[in-house]
């Protein structure tokens, strides 16, 4: 298998940039200097085909994404679906960004007892909740919160009056420290 | 793998099996027995023999193999005393335990189908990261209300009061049935209460979350009206009369 | 801008199947026959040049997924998700939802001989099955049919895609005609 092809593949299918060091690891006939070879040669060939998308580097590690150009196509793409209400998954998450915040997607996905990801994204890209920080721990994990907007949509003045009467849920009352020792 | 030493010596472990249908295919496929003229006796004490040393078995799965087993002792029965039915021929007690197996069994091999397609697919990896864009601000306006979170925040309750199969809870439940006996009876003596004072006698939030959940089925069923004039203001549950609005 | 490349953006930058009908509505000079044209000609560019992903049909939509012989390599990488796999439960509720729909819970538990609360609730969070309408007869009981994230979790490109066993005892048809869809 070419060192392109798979650095190509690790790219495409990582969740978060991967560094040259990291690269190298995947396979014994790697170095972080072939790592390199195989970015630039990636580079050259997407260049050349003129793809869509390209490899960028951010954070001190490497990442495949769409090209600034097709900006406008994603857009018009976008601007389709949208739905007026937001999902029961959705809506759960949400509670729980509300209560918990800051909450990393492990947790969430914990209490739920399903995968958050799509959930995640729905909410973001309706801007209810951002990431505002890093947590501790394996990996550092996003922490999520609600935004501004979402005070404003629910007509919130803050988050501190978010109602919280006693027969809110415990999963929801509980601060995340005393659930999890490496939260926020 | 199980040996057969002698029928009644046939070994296996309980939890390795989805279900009473599960273990009975594992039984017959396994010992080479014509599915069509199943030896109910010899397989009925396996069966038994099973179930009988599985003593940690989880109570709601224990009454699905329980179940069956005295399906198979009736059968066992009837197969004894058989039943002439019109036209003369013998209707044989076995048919819709065979109908029933062949129909698991079908299904189970769908199952696996299922299992070597999932297999393929997580061999092949989707896009890890996809940038998140901003909704278009052409886009619907978002219309959910905080109602529709509130409910999400109640449905984690009523999630924590009904327990997943096999989990046990320490004392006794919290049954909605008996609170809402609590809340009718309160409001026989006036037409309005505290939601507070529905609870405080118990204390637990146990308690508190289903007081509150029958309150809601109350007024669901149009019986009562849950009213609070602001957030963090007392929580008065009505009486309702037919008819009122 | 040519049409590949925009159909290969709008594929690159999603993660679920997009459809041909989603992507002709991106650019104007597009429908649905030159979307089916572009994909046709990424496929041979990708297979060319020896892409480590290629489009793949999946519930009605096309999907970009890297290729199989990648998995060794993906596989031992932690930022690469592992692709979560259903339990032998799971799995058999699913092939008589699958097979079955429109189908109740009663019907469900009556064929695998054991309670299915639990698993369908699981189901449904992970948006694999949800309610397609309600049943005849007592407490009008409501039925359950797959949904498209069905076809996406086992890479079926519609649903008489699904595999059929050999074969198929003849009682099955028997109970079929007793369920009545009724909002499906």
């Amino acid at each position: 298998m070419r060192a392109s092809r798979v650095v190509e593949a690790v790219l495409f299918a990582s969740q978060a940039p991967v560094s040259a060091a990291e690269l190298a690891r995947v396979d014994e006939d790697l170095d972080e200097e072939r790592v390199e070879e195989a970015v630039a040669e990636l580079r050259v060939e997407y260049e050349r085909e003129g793809r869509a998308f390209g490899i960028f580097e951010i954070g001190g590690g490497y990442q495949l994404l769409t090209r600034p150009e097709f900006a406008p196509v994603l857009e018009r793409f976008d601007s389709v679906p949208a739905n007026a209400r937001l999902s029961a998954p959705a809506l759960e998450t949400l509670a729980i960004i509300a209560y918990r915040q800051p909450v990393g997607r492990a947790e969430i996905e914990e209490i739920r007892g399903v995968g958050a990801g799509g959930v995640l994204r729905t909410l973001q890209e309706r801007e209810l909740v951002e990431v505002v920080g890093r947590g501790e721990g394996l990996g550092r994990p996003l922490l999520y919160g609600t935004t501004r907007r979402f005070l404003e949509h629910f007509g919130f003045r803050s988050i501190e009056d978010l109602p919280r009467p006693e027969e809110l849920p415990v999963v929801l009352s509980q601060r995340s420290e005393e659930v999890k020792p490496n939260g926020a | 793998m199980e040996r057969v030493a002698s029928p009644d010596l046939y070994q296996v472990d309980l939890e390795r099996f989805r279900g009473p249908l599960d273990l009975l295919l594992h039984l017959i496929r396994n010992q080479d027995i014509d599915i069509f003229d199943i030896p109910i006796a010899r397989i009925t004490a396996q069966f038994l023999a099973a179930i009988d040393r599985a003593d940690h078995l989880e109570l709601e799965r224990a009454g699905e193999f329980l179940e069956m087993a005295a399906t198979l002792v009736r059968i066992k029965a009837q197969m004894l005393f058989p039943r002439r039915v019109e036209g003369g021929e013998e209707e044989d007690p076995r048919a819709e335990l065979v109908r029933r197996l062949l129909e698991y069994e079908h299904f189970r091999e769908a199952a696996r189908l299922l299992e070597d397609a999932e297999r393929d697919r997580s061999r092949r990896w989707q896009r890890g990261y996809v940038e998140v864009r901003p909704a278009p601000a052409s886009g619907v306006p978002l219309e959910t209300t905080w109602d529709e979170v509130w409910e999400a925040v109640l449905r984690f309750a009523a999630r924590a009061t009904e327990p997943e199969p096999g989990y046990r809870f320490r004392g006794r439940l919290v049954r909605i049935e008996e609170k809402i006996e609590l809340v009718l009876g309160a409001l026989r003596e006036s037409r309005r209460v505290e939601f507070a004072a529905l609870v405080s006698p118990w204390g637990t939030r146990m308690h508190a979350v289903v007081s509150l959940l029958a309150c809601l089925e109350l007024a669901k069923r149009s019986a009562v009206l849950v009213r609070q004039s602001a957030p963090f203001t007392p929580l008065w549950v009505y009486r309702r009369r037919r008819g009122e609005e």
